[in-house]
This record gives C-alpha cells, sequence and structure tokens, in this order.
C-alpha cells in the first residue's frame, strides 16, 4: 500500500488565550480515495482537527504540537504561499451553513472561477466552460443562469450543490467535509450526499466526512473515528464499530440512536381531546404598492383527531405546512377556514380561556424560546401566574417539584445563557408542563441537541406524558425520533395529508409515494446491507 | 461641485476678492479708498428705502439746506444762512451761490422747491414725512421762493425740532436733487447732488463705489460733522459689503482693506498691539443702561431701584467694559452733546451702606430680580455681569436672562421686563434722547420714564427754540431723571474705527457715520 | 482584556468628573463668581492654578464649578430623551400599523432637522435657562432613540419567547412590559453613554453661538465660548474647558464601548 | 429603476410638506419680529406697521404660507427681509462651501476609516487593533470646534502658515480659497474619522466570522485578496449607511465649525438669520438642508445594491 494520503501524528490544539485543550494528541490517517468518517458531539474537537490539516482554524485556536503529513509533505514546513498553493488543488473543504458559505455579494459564476484561475493558467473561456459543466455534473437544472446569479436566489439545498461544485471543479485529493447536511432536512441530505460520493469517485478524492449523525456514517463512510473531548476513543471499520463497539462511550452513542420501542397503544378511544375539520391556513403575498400578491395556502384541508393522552406525530420536507398546522391548531394564527373543536366546544373563532390554559408549546430552538433577562425559576413560574388559587409559597414549591423532575433540581437562580442547549429544552419541558396541560404540541423538540442529549430529553418527555397524561402533537423531520415516540403518524405535502395511520402501518407497509422516498432517504441504522458496498452502490 | 461661473455671491465675503483689491489699490494712478459696509445698501433714493449704511453712502453724494456740526448743533450746508419769523413758524433760508450738481447746473431755489415738493409727496415714501404729519413736530402751510436764491418755509406752529428733522441723516439730510435723478416716467434713476462724491458704479451685494466730484464748491470754514470744508483728496472710495466682521478684520491686517467702522472691544483687544494700524476712538452718542420696570410689583417702589442705583460703581463697569474708550455718564444726554451743561453730571454715587439702609427699609428679602440682556452687543453683555455682581454685594439677587436681540426687542417694545441691560440708537437732539425714555406708559409700553410733569417739560422743550430756555427745562428734567431712577444709565458707546497707518485726515465724530472727504492716502 | 481597560480609564474618568462636581458644591478655591477686575486675564500662577478670565474670575472654580452644572444637564436631558424616545419607540415598534407610519413620518421630519437648530428655536421661545436647554436638547435627541427603540422591538417581536409568553396566556401589554421592555433596554443603555457626550457638545455649541446655560453659572460651554476672543491674548481661557469635555467624553465614549461588549460579547473576544 | 425614483420622490413629499409647516410655525412662534429688529429701539408704531405691510407681514398667518408655497412651487425662495437678495441663490453660495468642506471631510474620513477598521478587525484584539480602537475613541472625544480653536492656534498663530480669520471664495483665488478651508476640512475630517472607524471595524468583525470568507481561504485566496474582494463589499454596506447619515445632517451646515473659522457657511447663514428673525431665509436654509437631507438619502439607497446584490431596487 503507497503512503497515507492523510497522517495525522499525535496533534494538539489548544485554545490561544486560556490554554484550554482542544484536540488532544490525536492520530490518524486517510488513504487514498477512502471515506472516512469523523465522529463526535459538539465539543468532541472533530472540526478543529480537520481544520487544522487546512491550517484554518478559527481565530484563537493554535496549533499546539504534533504532525501533519499531506501528500508525504509535512506541512508545518510549508512556507504560508505553499500551503496556499495546496488549499484547493490538493485539499478542498465543504462548510455547514448553506446560507452563508457562499460570498452574497459575488455572482456564483465569479467565486466558483476565483479557485480555477488562482491555480491554474487557462484562459477566461476555459474556466467558464468548466464552471459550467461541473454545474449540470452537480444536477444544477440552468448552469447559464446559475452562473451569473447570485447566492440569494438559490435555496439552501442549491446553495450547498454550488459550494460542492466549486471545490470538486479543482480536483482536491482530500476533500473535507464539515457536517455538509445538518441544516437540510432529510431528502435533499440524501441527494448532496449521493452526489458529493459519486464526484469523490469520479476524481479519486478520498473523504473526510466529519459529522454527530451515525446513520449517514453507517451509509457512506467505510472507516470511522470516533471523538470525544479532543481525545480519539476508538477507530476502525465502520460496520465493526457500529455493531460491535469496544468503548462504553461508543456503544452509548449507537444506542442512542432512536430505535422503534414497544408500542405501548395508550389510545383510550372515546371522544377525540382535540379535533380538526377541513383546516385551511393562508399566508398573504408581499405587500405591493397597490396590491397584494398571491396568497400561499400553507395549510390547505386539514382533518385530524387527537385523542386524550395519545401521541401523534406529523412528519413531511421542510415546507409541507407542518409546523404551521402546530400553530394555527394553538390558535397562535389566524386560520383561513375550517373547525377547531377542544373538549367538544369549537375554539376555532371565540377566545376560549380554557382551551388557552390547557394547551402548551415546546419551540426548537433551545436558544430563542427562554427570555435572556429572567431566572430560570422564574421562566416556569411564568405559567402559574394563571392559576390563582396558588399561594407565592405553594407556587414555589411546585417550581422545585418541576425542576427536580427535568434533573435541574437547584438551578432555579441561575440564568439561561448559563446552561447548555440540553438543559434549556428541559427548562422549556418543563414550563411547559408545569400547569399540567391536557394538550402539549412539541415542534421539533429535540432536532436542534446533540445525538446523546436528544435521547435523554426524548425519555424525559416520554415520562413526563405517561406521568401527566398529556396529548401530544410531535412535529419533526426526524423519523428515528417520530418512531421511538409515536402512536399515531401523519405524513403531511404541501400542506395536505397524504397517508395517516398507526406507527407500525406507516413504518413497515408505508402506501403513499412521498411516504417510501421519506422513509427511504431516512439515515436509520441499517443492520442488514454491508456499510461498504452501500455506500459505494 | 461646479463652481458658478459668474460668481456673484450676496455676501461677496471675499471682501470682493481680498486679493484683487489688494493688487488693484497698487496699479492704478488713481488715489483709492477701501472701505467695509456690513451689508449692502438698500437704494440709492436719499431717506426713502434706506438703513444706517444706506445713509452712511449718501451723505457723500448729497447735501442739505443744514447739516449737524461735530457737536451736534445745527451749521449751515446749501443755505449760506436763515431767519426765523413769523413767531418761528417761517423759516427763510438764503441759498449759496454757484453751488453746482453733479450734471453741472447750478443749484437754484426751484431746484430747492421741486425736491421738498418731492419728499413731501407720500407716494415718496419719504421716512420723515411722518414728522410733518398731525403726529409729527409740526406740518409745512407752504414753500416758496421769493426769488431765484431764497426759499421760505412757513409751518403751522413754532417747533425747536425742525431744523434738527431737516439735517437728520436717517431723512437723507432732505437733500436738494436735481430733476435729473428721475426718470421722465416719475421713476427712481441715481442721486444728482451736489455733494462732494458722485455715485460711481454699484454692483449689488458686492460693492459701491463714490467718485470725486471737481465742480464742488466746498464751504470756507473748516470741516465740523456733516457740515463745513469738504475737500477731496482721494480719486476714489470703494464701500466692499463684507458681512462677517472676522473677515473684515483679516482684510485690513492683510491689506486688502483701509478703513473698517464699528469695531467691538475684543476686536479692540487684538489690533492695539499690531504697529500696521491706527486706531481712531471717539465717543458716540449711542446710551447704554439698565432699564427697570416702574410698573413691576417689586421695583415701582422707588428705594429698591435707587438701592440697586446706589450699589454699583459706574465708573469701574465702564472701564472694564469699554476698556477706556468711554467715560461715564448718568445722565440722557449724550457727554458730547452742548446741552450736557454741569447740572447733567451730578449722577449716583456709589454707597453701599446708603444702599442696605434702603433695602431694609423698603422690607427687600432677597426675591429674585431677572434682567435681561443679550449677547450681540458684548459691552452690554458684560455690563449686566459687572451690575448683578456689584448688586449681589449688597445683597440684591438679580438672575441674568440672555434672550437674543430679537427676543430681547420684543420685550422692550411690550415693557415685558422687571430689568434690562439695554443700548439706545443715536439721537442728535437733546429733546429726542429724553422723548426715547419719557411718555406715557398706557399708550407707549416701550417708555421707561412714566413721569407726566417731565412730559410736559419735554413738550415745551420742542417748541420753544432759545437754548437757554431749553438748557433750563432739559437740567430739570435731569434732576427729577435722577429722582425717579427709572433707569441708570452708565456710558455712551464709543465708535472705534480701524484705518491702515498710511491713511492720514480721518477723524470720527459724535454720529457714528464716516466722512472720506479731508482723507488722504499715502 | 479590553473591555476590563475600557471600564477601568472609562470607570477612573467619570469618577473623576463626578468627584469634582461633588467636592465644587462644598468648596472651591475661590468664588467662582466673584469679580476681580484688578486681575483681570491672569495667566496660570500659583495663586490661580489656571489662570483667571476676563472678569478676574478664577477659572479653576468655575471649572469645577461647570463640571457640576455640565453633568446636572446632560444627566436630565438624556433621561428625557431617553423615557420620551422610549415609551414612543415601543408604541411604534410594537403597534405597527397607521400610528407607526404617522410616529416614524414625524421622527424622520425631526430628523431632517439640523439638531442644533432646533434645540435653538426651541430655547429662543422657552427662554434660555437650564430648564429651556434640557427641554430643547432633549428634544432634539429624541428622535434617535425613537428609531433605536422601534428598531430592537421590531427584532425582539419575532423571538420565540414572545410567543411563548403568549402561549402561556399572558396579554400583549404583559408581553411588552414584561419581556420586550427589559431586552429592548440593552441597545438603549449603550445609547444613553454615547448620548450623554452629545449633550455636553451640544451645551457647549449652544454656548457658542450665543445661547446655552445663562451666565454667571458656569458651564465648561459657556467659558470655551466666551474664550473665543481672548484666543491670542488669553490661550489658556480655552485649554481648561475644552480638556475637561474631551477627557469626559472620553470616559463616556470607554464606559459606553465597555457596556456594548459587556451586553454583545461576540464583540469583545475573537 | 425610474419608478422606484418617481415613487421614492413623491415619498418626500410628506415629510417635506411637514417640515414646510412646521418650519413655518416654528419661526413665527419665536418671540420678535424682522420689522422689530430693522427698526432696533426708535421703533415708532406708525413705521412699523407701514414696514409690516410693505413686507406683507401683517396679512393672515395661513395665507401668507399659502403664497409662500406657491412662489416655492415656481422655484422661487422668495427675498430675504434684510437685504432684500433673492433666498434661493444666496443660500446656493452659502452652501457651496459648507459642501465642499463637507464632502471632503467625509470623503477623506472614510477613505482612513474604512481600511483603518478593517485592518483592526483583522487582526482582532492585536496591539495594532487596540491602537486604532484607541485612536478613534479619543479623536471621537474630543470637541470639533475645541480641535478648531487648537489648530488654529498652532496654524493660524504661532506657525503663521494659515489665516486665522475670513474667507475667499473659489471663484475668486483658488490658492488663496483653499488655505481658508484647510483647517476646517482637517477638524472635520478627524472627529468624522473617530465615528467611520469604529463602524468599519464592527461591521469587519462581523463579516470575518463568517463561513465564506473562511470557504474563501480554503481555496488558497491569499489573504489581501480576501479582505479586498470578499470581506470589504460586504463589510462597507453599513459603514455606507452610516456615511450617507453623516452627510445628511453635516450638509445643513456646520454651524459651530463655521463659527470658530468664521466661515459664511449655510449653518453660519441659518443662524444669522434666526437671530434677525429673516423669516424668508430661514424657512428656505431649514427647507433646503431637509432636502439635501432625502436627496442623500435617496442616493445612498440608490448606491446600495453596488455593494449587496441582495437588495434589489425594484
Amino acid at each position: 500500500m503507497t503512503a497515507p494520503l492523510l497522517r495525522v501524528d499525535r496533534l494538539r490544539v489548544e485554545a490561544a488565550r486560556s490554554g484550554a485543550v482542544i484536540v488532544d494528541d490525536v492520530s490518524f490517517a486517510v488513504e487514498r480515495g477512502e471515506f472516512v468518517a469523523v465522529v463526535g458531539e459538539s465539543g468532541s474537537g472533530k472540526t478543529a482537527a480537520a481544520r487544522a490539516v487546512l491550517g484554518l482554524l478559527p481565530p484563537g485556536l493554535q496549533k499546539a504540537g504534533g504532525q501533519i503529513l499531506l501528500d508525504d509533505v509535512d506541512l508545518a514546513t510549508l512556507s504560508p504561499r505553499r500551503m496556499r498553493a495546496l488549499r484547493g488543488p490538493v485539499v478542498g473543504m465543504v462548510f455547514q451553513e448553506p446560507m452563508v458559505s457562499l460570498n452574497p455579494a459575488m455572482s456564483v459564476g465569479a467565486q466558483m472561477a476565483e479557485g480555477l484561475a488562482l491555480h491554474e493558467r487557462i484562459d477566461r473561456r476555459e474556466i467558464r466552460r468548466r464552471c459550467l459543466d461541473m454545474l449540470a455534473r452537480v444536477q444544477i437544472r440552468d448552469p447559464e443562469h446559475t452562473f451569473n446569479a447570485y447566492p440569494h436566489e438559490f435555496s439552501g439545498g442549491m446553495r450547498q450543490r454550488i459550494m460542492l461544485a466549486s471545490v470538486m471543479l479543482l480536483k482536491p485529493k482530500l476533500l473535507i467535509a464539515d457536517e455538509p447536511t445538518t441544516a437540510l432536512d432529510t431528502l435533499t441530505q440524501r441527494e448532496v450526499l449521493d452526489l458529493m460520493v459519486g464526484l469523490a469517485r469520479d476524481h479519486g478524492t478520498s473523504v473526510m466526512l466529519i459529522t454527530h449523525n451515525l446513520g449517514l456514517v453507517s451509509r457512506y463512510a467505510q472507516r470511522a473515528l470516533v471523538l470525544r473531548q479532543g481525545k480519539v476513543i476508538e477507530s476502525g471499520d465502520t460496520r465493526q464499530i457500529l455493531s460491535a463497539p469496544r468503548e462504553a462511550y461508543t456503544r452509548q452513542l449507537v444506542e442512542a440512536l432512536p430505535r422503534r420501542g414497544t408500542a405501548a397503544v395508550r389510545r383510550q378511544g372515546g371522544e377525540p381531546l382535540v379535533s380538526v375539520r377541513g383546516l385551511r391556513v393562508a399566508f398573504a403575498g408581499r405587500q405591493r404598492l397597490f396590491r397584494r400578491d398571491a396568497g400561499v395556502s400553507a395549510v390547505n384541508g386539514v382533518d385530524l383527531d387527537i385523542g386524550v393522552g395519545e401521541t401523534v406525530a406529523v412528519v413531511g420536507g421542510s415546507g409541507s405546512g407542518k409546523t404551521t398546522l402546530g400553530r394555527a391548531m394553538l390558535r397562535l394564527m389566524p386560520t383561513a377556514g375550517g373547525e377547531i373543536r377542544f373538549r367538544g366546544k369549537d375554539v376555532t373563532a371565540t377566545a376560549n380561556r380554557d382551551f388557552r390554559l390547557s394547551s402548551q408549546l415546546v419551540f426548537q430552538d433551545p436558544y430563542s424560546s427562554l427570555d435572556p433577562r429572567m431566572r430560570v425559576g422564574e421562566i416556569v413560574a411564568e405559567p402559574l401566574r394563571h392559576v390563582p388559587e396558588l399561594t407565592t409559597g405553594e407556587r414555589d414549591k411546585r417550581v422545585a417539584a418541576m425542576l427536580e423532575e427535568v434533573g435541574l433540581a437547584g438551578l432555579g437562580r441561575r440564568w439561561p445563557h448559563e446552561l447548555s442547549g440540553g438543559q434549556r429544552q428541559r427548562i422549556a419541558i418543563a414550563r411547559a408542563i408545569v400547569r399540567q396541560p391536557a394538550f402539549v404540541v412539541a415542534d421539533e423538540p429535540v432536532s436542534a441537541l446533540d445525538m446523546t442529549i436528544q435521547a435523554q430529553v426524548l425519555k424525559l418527555f416520554e415520562r413526563l406524558q405517561a406521568q401527566y397524561g398529556f396529548a401530544c402533537l410531535f412535529i419533526s423531520h426526524d423519523l428515528a425520533a417520530v418512531e421511538q415516540v409515536a402512536d399515531r403518524v401523519v405524513v403531511m405535502q404541501g400542506g395536505r395529508i397524504v397517508e395517516q395511520g398507526s406507527r407500525d402501518d406507516i413504518f413497515d407497509r408505508p402506501q403513499h409515494d412521498y411516504t417510501k422516498a421519506l422513509l427511504a432517504a431516512a439515515p436509520v441504522l441499517d443492520f442488514a446491507g454491508p456499510a461498504t458496498a452501500h455506500a459505494l452502490g | 461641485m461646479t463652481r458658478r461661473p459668474q460668481s456673484s455671491p450676496a455676501w461677496a465675503v471675499g471682501l470682493a476678492g481680498l486679493a484683487l483689491l489688494a493688487m488693484q489699490g497698487m496699479a492704478g494712478a488713481e488715489t483709492l479708498l477701501r472701505t467695509r459696509l456690513n451689508a449692502d445698501i438698500r437704494s440709492t433714493d436719499p431717506g426713502t428705502n434706506r438703513d444706517a449704511n444706506t445713509d452712511g453712502v449718501i451723505a457723500h453724494i448729497v447735501e442739505g439746506l443744514v447739516a449737524f456740526r461735530d457737536d451736534t448743533s445745527i451749521g449751515p450746508m446749501l443755505a449760506e444762512s436763515w431767519t426765523v419769523s413769523n413767531e418761528g413758524k417761517t423759516y427763510t433760508f438764503h441759498l449759496r451761490q454757484g453751488v453746482k450738481f453733479h450734471n453741472g447746473a447750478t443749484m437754484t431755489a426751484d431746484d430747492v422747491l421741486w425736491s421738498l415738493k418731492r419728499w413731501l409727496d407720500p407716494a415718496t415714501q419719504w421716512r420723515c414725512l411722518s414728522e410733518f404729519s398731525a403726529s409729527g413736530i409740526a406740518r409745512i402751510e407752504k414753500t416758496e421762493a421769493p426769488d431765484p436764491q431764497t426759499v421760505a418755509i412757513t409751518l403751522d406752529q413754532p417747533t425747536a425740532l425742525f431744523l434738527p428733522t431737516l439735517a437728520r441723516p436717517d431723512c437723507g439730510q432732505t437733500a436738494i436733487i436735481h430733476r435729473d435723478s428721475i426718470g421722465p416716467d416719475g421713476k427712481w434713476i441715481a442721486p444728482v447732488g451736489t455733494g462732494p462724491f458722485k455715485l460711481g458704479e454699484w454692483k449689488r451685494g458686492q460693492y459701491v463705489d463714490v467718485l470725486r466730484f471737481d465742480g464742488y464748491a466746498s464751504r470756507a470754514e473748516p470741516r465740523t460733522g456733516y457740515s463745513g470744508a469738504k475737500i477731496v483728496k482721494v480719486d476714489r472710495v470703494r464701500f466692499n459689503v463684507i458681512p462677517d466682521s472676522s473677515a473684515a478684520k483679516a482684510g485690513l491686517l492683510s491689506g486688502a482693506l483701509d478703513v473698517i467702522m464699528s469695531l467691538s472691544i475684543p476686536d479692540l483687544e487684538e489690533l492695539k498691539s499690531r504697529s500696521d494700524v491706527q486706531l481712531s476712538i471717539t465717543p458716540a452718542l449711542g446710551l447704554t443702561g439698565i432699564l427697570f420696570q416702574t410698573r413691576d410689583p417689586l421695583l415701582k417702589d422707588v428705594r429698591i431701584r435707587r438701592a440697586i442705583a446706589l450699589s454699583i460703581d459706574t465708573a469701574q463697569i465702564v472701564d472694564a467694559v469699554m476698556q477706556g474708550t468711554a467715560r461715564p455718564n448718568n445722565s440722557a444726554l449724550p457727554l458730547g452733546s452742548p446741552f450736557h451743561s454741569e447740572a447733567q453730571s451730578h449722577g449716583y454715587v456709589q454707597n453701599m451702606a446708603e444702599a442696605k439702609k434702603l433695602l431694609v427699609e423698603a422690607g427687600y428679602r432677597g426675591q429674585p430680580i431677572k434682567m435681561i440682556t443679550n449677547k450681540r452687543y458684548s459691552f452690554v453683555f458684560d455690563s449686566a455681569v459687572l451690575v448683578q455682581a456689584m448688586a449681589q454685594a449688597v445683597g440684591i439677587n438679580i438672575e441674568l436672562e440672555v434672550l437674543d436681540w430679537a427676543a430681547q426687542l420684543d420685550r422692550y417694545n411690550r415693557g415685558d421686563y422687571q430689568a434690562m441691560a439695554f443700548v439706545y440708537s443715536a439721537r442728535l437732539d437733546p429733546s429726542l434722547s429724553f422723548e426715547m425714555l419719557a411718555g406715557p406708559k398706557a399708550t407707549q409700553p416701550r417708555k421707561v420714564w412714566d413721569n407726566p410733569e417731565a412730559q410736559e417739560m419735554l413738550r415745551k422743550s420742542m417748541m420753544i427754540d432759545d437754548t437757554a430756555k431749553r438748557q433750563a427745562l432739559f437740567d430739570e428734567m435731569h434732576r427729577r431723571f435722577i429722582a425717579d431712577v427709572p433707569m441708570i444709565v452708565l456710558f455712551n458707546g464709543a465708535e472705534l474705527t480701524a484705518l491702515h497707518k498710511n491713511i492720514k485726515g480721518y477723524a470720527g465724530w459724535l454720529y457714528p457715520q464716516p466722512r472720506f472727504w479731508g482723507v488722504t492716502v499715502e | 482584556m479590553r473591555m476590563r481597560a475600557n471600564t477601568a480609564i472609562g470607570g477612573a474618568l467619570m469618577a473623576l468628573l463626578l468627584g469634582t462636581a461633588a467636592a465644587a458644591v462644598f468648596w472651591t478655591p475661590f468664588d467662582p463668581l466673584r469679580i476681580n477686575l484688578r486681575a483681570r486675564l491672569q495667566p496660570p500662577s500659583s495663586l490661580y492654578w489656571l489662570g483667571t478670565d476676563e472678569f478676574g474670575r478664577d477659572v479653576l472654580s468655575r471649572v469645577m464649578v461647570g463640571a457640576g452644572t455640565s453633568v446636572v444637564i446632560a444627566l436630565l436631558t438624556v433621561l428625557l430623551a431617553v423615557a420620551a424616545g422610549t415609551v414612543i419607540g415601543c408604541t411604534a415598534g410594537y403597534v405597527r400599523g397607521w400610528t407607526d407610519r404617522i410616529i416614524m413620518a414625524v421622527n424622520d421630519a425631526l430628523l431632517a432637522f439640523p439638531g442644533i437648530l432646533l434645540a435653538l428655536a426651541v430655547m429662543i421661545v422657552v427662554g434660555a435657562n437650564k430648564f429651556g436647554l434640557i427641554l430643547a436638547l432633549g428634544l432634539a435627541y429624541t428622535p434617535s432613540v425613537v428609531r433605536v427603540v422601534r428598531g430592537t422591538v421590531l427584532s425582539i417581536r419575532e423571538k420565540e419567547y414572545i410567543e411563548a409568553s403568549r402561549v402561556i396566556g399572558n396579554s400583549e401589554i404583559y408581553s411588552m412590559i414584561r419581556h420586550v421592555l427589559p431586552n429592548a433596554m440593552a441597545p438603549v443603555a449603550v445609547l444613553a453613554t454615547s448620548m450623554f457626550g452629545w449633550v455636553l457638545l451640544a451645551e457647549s455649541a449652544l454656548s457658542f453661538l450665543g445661547l446655552g446655560v445663562p451666565p454667571p453659572a458656569p458651564t465648561w460651554g459657556n467659558m470655551l465660548a466666551a474664550s473665543r476672543p481672548f484666543m491670542e491674548t488669553a490661550t489658556w481661557l480655552s485649554i481648561a474647558p475644552g480638556l475637561c469635555i474631551a477627557l469626559t467624553l472620553l470616559g463616556v465614549n470607554l464606559l459606553g464601548d465597555s457596556l456594548r461588549d459587556r451586553l454583545d460579547p461576540r464583540m469583545a473576544h475573537g | 429603476m425610474l419608478g422606484y425614483l418617481a415613487r421614492r420622490l413623491a415619498m418626500t413629499i410628506p415629510t417635506l410638506l411637514l417640515v414646510a409647516i412646521s418650519v413655518f410655525a416654528l419661526v413665527r412662534l419665536i418671540p420678535g419680529d424682522p420689522v422689530q429688529v430693522m427698526l432696533g429701539d426708535s421703533a415708532d408704531p406708525v413705521q412699523a406697521m407701514q414696514l409690516r405691510a410693505e413686507l406683507g407681514l401683517d396679512q393672515p398667518i395661513p395665507l401668507q404660507f399659502m403664497h409662500w408655497i406657491a412662489k416655492l412651487a415656481t422655484g422661487d425662495f422668495g427675498h430675504s427681509i434684510t437685504n432684500n437678495l433673492a433666498v434661493l441663490p444666496l443660500i446656493l453660495d452659502r452652501f457651496q462651501i459648507s459642501a465642499i468642506i463637507v464632502l471632503v471631510a467625509v470623503a477623506a474620513a472614510a477613505c482612513i476609516a474604512v481600511p483603518a477598521g478593517l485592518i483592526a478587525a483583522w487582526k482582532q484584539n492585536s496591539l495594532l487593533d487596540l491602537s486604532v480602537v484607541g485612536g478613534a475613541t479619543l479623536l471621537l472625544s474630543i470637541p470639533s470646534f475645541w480641535l478648531g480653536l487648537l489648530l488654529l492656534l498652532l496654524f493660524g498663530l504661532k506657525l503663521k502658515w494659515l489665516p486665522v480669520v475670513g474667507y475667499v471664495p473659489f471663484s475668486e483665488n483658488f490658492w488663496q480659497a483653499t488655505t481658508f478651508i484647510l483647517l476646517p476640512i482637517a477638524t472635520l475630517t478627524m472627529v468624522e474619522i473617530g465615528v467611520l472607524t469604529r463602524m468599519a471595524r464592527a461591521a469587519s468583525i462581523e463579516v470575518l466570522r463568517l463561513e465564506y470568507v473562511t470557504h474563501a481561504r480554503a481555496k488558497g485566496v491569499p489573504e489581501w485578496l480576501v479582505l479586498g474582494r470578499h470581506v470589504l463589499p460586504n463589510a462597507f454596506a453599513p459603514t455606507w449607511t452610516l456615511i450617507g447619515l453623516v452627510l445628511g445632517h453635516l450638509l445643513g451646515g456646520i454651524a459651530v465649525i463655521e463659527t470658530v473659522f468664521t466661515l459664511p457657511g449655510l449653518g453660519r447663514l441659518l443662524v444669522d438669520s434666526i437671530f434677525a428673525r429673516d423669516y424668508p431665509v430661514v424657512q428656505g436654509c431649514l427647507l433646503f438642508t431637509a432636502m439635501i437631507y432625502v436627496v442623500v438619502n435617496l442616493i445612498v439607497d440608490l448606491c446600495y445594491p453596488l455593494f449587496d446584490p441582495r437588495v434589489t431596487v425594484a
């Protein structure tokens, strides 16, 4: 075997000011044409390690030790100018945030041509031809138009494809992909990753995929490297690591993947707690000076029943209207038609105080749903303001008990920004449940969290639901989580319900093509197929 | 920024091109005298559409039958002599011989009649027409010219103010002008007067030129005020329009200007130290003082007003504020006036003990007295600060309220103030000096001194022409003025003029207007 | 690290200012108002540390007393502008619709006015005294507070914790007061510090133009303005007040920076 | 594009009308009137009445307003009361001085501030960054008129390089004119550098943190090109807005600097006419300043798409 393309030996990265160790004595290698995954949760140092290879550590971090050999060249010995010569033709990088990874002030063509013009002595016409070919290769419908257009005119998925094209244009030997599809929904995610793998295979480029999603690792990577707090926990063949992990932490990561639990059917039948008939929600178009654009109907005639204590999951791609449905059912949004009944009473028009007090919402982003100027205890206590008969003493006792239940006992005096994402989401849940509501809408409650923490929060949510018996509308694009939590599943596309049924019916016997496509795209651990075959299939 | 090709900037602040002027002075064979106005003249029609600047320029071009002397007494100008008859109602003027107009015509009584008829015609809108209406000093019954060298004017009642009104510069000195000054359609063209200078080029907003009139027949007696001999020793005088006083100072220092008038006291400090500049400091007729509203609940008690008067040391104030360019004067009549007799010099002498006694008697417990002042005239502002400090020393609590000049004038005209540091403009006749202060407050709220007997004496002083009798009246009025303390007169201002050291023969006088005849440029 | 330096220097300068202002109430080397015409325009000496002005008054005492007046004026003006601006800004930002459009139209019109000249006109109408100055400058600076508060309120309205407050059942008014206002205070606090500086400048500018706090009460502004004619003969007259204004402004700006960094951590470190 | 321009201009009409009405009312609200100022203390009522009638000030105020607006529509700003010159040419001449100083100063300040801010942000928390921020804060803290006084003292009186007082228009003598406006420009530039540097630095820090900058570096683009092609265009947008705001205000006349340097600019004209209660000139100046403010903001918005294609001038 020739020498590996990339060999990292005892790499050490520290924070410039505090001296904290970010990457501690990490060694690994990437063979030519090989697909390696670097797995770890946030704070594990996976991004720092990858960027060290490019010599582009974010400000405040610096390489404190170790050696990086790229294509048999020790990077430490290179002058900044020769280091720059490597970036692009030898090693390329794709980033996570599609919205800010392309310069908004430059046309797509100019940004793609920039790399080529720097590293190759070819004239403008030739550069343009190559760019257009590459854009076609990444399945962009109208390369000519895209070449002259500006980034803000494209969706997240399209931008990721453009970035991929502009990096692969230089035919790098090594492509580093730092969580390239985390911000995309499952369908687009699948398309972009398949494209990346295909392009890498065309030019024999080896790929280093940085991700926290084990599903992707199992589907695409041949070898995997598990990082925790800057240290290598385990590395080796993907199938061996996922099916028989040696280290406890890896096992914990694998188990965190939600999997189909026992189907505890909780539906008591009888009159549904919340029922919705022919619900329609329309967004007014942009207000032009004298007329309004044609409206867009986000929810288009939805019928849905939720029984007492039942969990109904709503799944669908981005733009399918699932979030709007959740908001509309809580009457946070004006409805254009249809009827909402709560405990048999029509709450569509009249502001029903009882419905408001006994329904709650848990948000997706833990950073934006808690008021930064209030202490955690005050946030959880706020809903109790509307429970008149409670004295302050009883209220404090109840808040303390609630904090205990979500595992944050004694943290009442802390400020939100002093807590981690997972802890903040527990506070949001505590706030929703402290008044023992009958109906809770959970809008992507865990998708912003790391895998292990997602598992803990989901478990907590299930326990509290069992204990308090509230009905739940669980909105998510993460089928794995849905599979673990849901009693019944509703699949939405373009504002309509395309399929509805019990959890097992949907996951084992999907009828509608869209449901099938969703299930196929979901990176659920698939132990049957061999990892390598699948990746290159 | 595209520059405007023909820039005739209204403000011409550039001293009409400082550099341009400097070269011009040296190059031409003609002798040029360059001076400055802070705003363009309003018109060349004497005594109608005019302001202070306009009067100053026009006084070089036209002359009246009589004119003020240095000490504001009346002297002959185009009239050789005059006699008063018909119980003071008819004035007969004997005209001088061989006086030439700028167009070469010789002046005759007919021209005088024509001029008087024009001024008295309401269409001309002569500023002093109201003086000869019902509310004025007297009405002109008839004007006639018994022979080409004599003019007789008959009034409906005797008045001592007839000649001073004719001579008033703001009435254009009731100029005697030639028919050619008016077009066939009766519209004003240009002044064809008898003055030592002719009107030269007038570039709106930039400058006005007056040229030497060779055919001028000067009087014999030496120069005194607007009367006496007017021998012109320069070819041309250019009045440049420079609104900004600092720009004007720069012009003088850089040699682009020869003379600049109405300097402020701080300017004085700067220019004193310059070797290439000479200063002409002459007492003026303006009057600066502290006005009291005698109808104010607190100040209507004369003892409090007197206590304030006795608490201040006028001499020290004048010296500090005017830097030695003026002398203290508690009389309504200006120091230079012939009527400022020995009696007028008795005013207020600082007496802290007496002041305190009066305050106790009046039961003054330190109630605040609001005194208005302004920053436009630095000597008024400084006087207010000094009076406030000195009054403080005897326990009088004066609070200063700084207003801008227009707002203070408004309050002055409506009499809406407790006290006010104020400056009156020049009055050329002693009766007018008292008239500006005394009057019924009911109908004239701006008047300070409401004393019926004093008003009666004032009216008489305007009627009789006899100097001795008028002097007695003024002395009695002064005594009552000091007793009533309606205001405290502090000092008469000073006219500060700065000239280049090569200008000789210039002299200021009581009236704050320049005279460029008899001035040479070396 | 930079934030601590800002706070230290800024704090020290403000302490010096407030200390001088407080001390001046009890003691000053000379009576700042007493006129001593014999000691006119004396250069700094052992007796008069900063020399005397055109009326022989001690410049050091006047600067110390001036500190007090200037601080009081600046503080009250900022409070007026912030209070008025926050109320108007919040209503515009929260109520939206026609009220918002009208308020912003008037606000823009006021912003189009040169601030100092608006203050000049108001002072002439109200009369040139402390109260007039505070009202005038307060009016002149309210529009900029309105603009900042409205902008902040518009962005906070979109945050999820406002929607959460609605879900809990709080009324709109309660949400505005309990959640929107506290979070809108941060940018306003930063604006307030820089506005403190602007007021000091404006007071001096107004004195330059001939109106401002009436004498004899000294403020740095009218002392600086009064020194202009004596610039050549008594240069020290303009140094002392000018330096005081500059140091106070420096203190205020540094404190403003450290406040902003503390509220928006991203700006402080990398 | 023209549609947008027309619409934007149409939208400014209500604001300008509002300014016109408030100016007209404000000026008459101020105690004292031009006639009193012109007649001074010897104001006998008959003359005052006559003059007021002559100037049309005795008509009811709404009528005067209509009259003014009607003439305004034809571009005639009326005539000054004190020296009966046409107001618009008077304003334009004075504006010429203020504009030259402001434009040159702000342009110079921007040319220094933007690169300084960029470099300081690029090397954040380095010694260079500290000195740039420190310098900017220092410049920001020095009152402009005091700075002007000090410069006058140094260059005018002590070194005698530049004239202390006065002004010569460009039309008369180019070199002499520059000597007069050199110091005011220097003063204004120093003050504006403080303001613009802080904004440029804050904007650059924001941009440097975004991923397309790292993406450019990952493509091997040299550092100076990253700053020039990727960071500067995106960081310049907020600074450009601030420049628009600053220009809008300063063009209204820098009265205080004009007072210190005895320059007859627009600011000085407005102050003097307020003191002389010269209504037409005050109204003309304030309306003209408002128009300038609106036009400058419009130009700023029109240039926005140059830096930020997302903003479409539709």
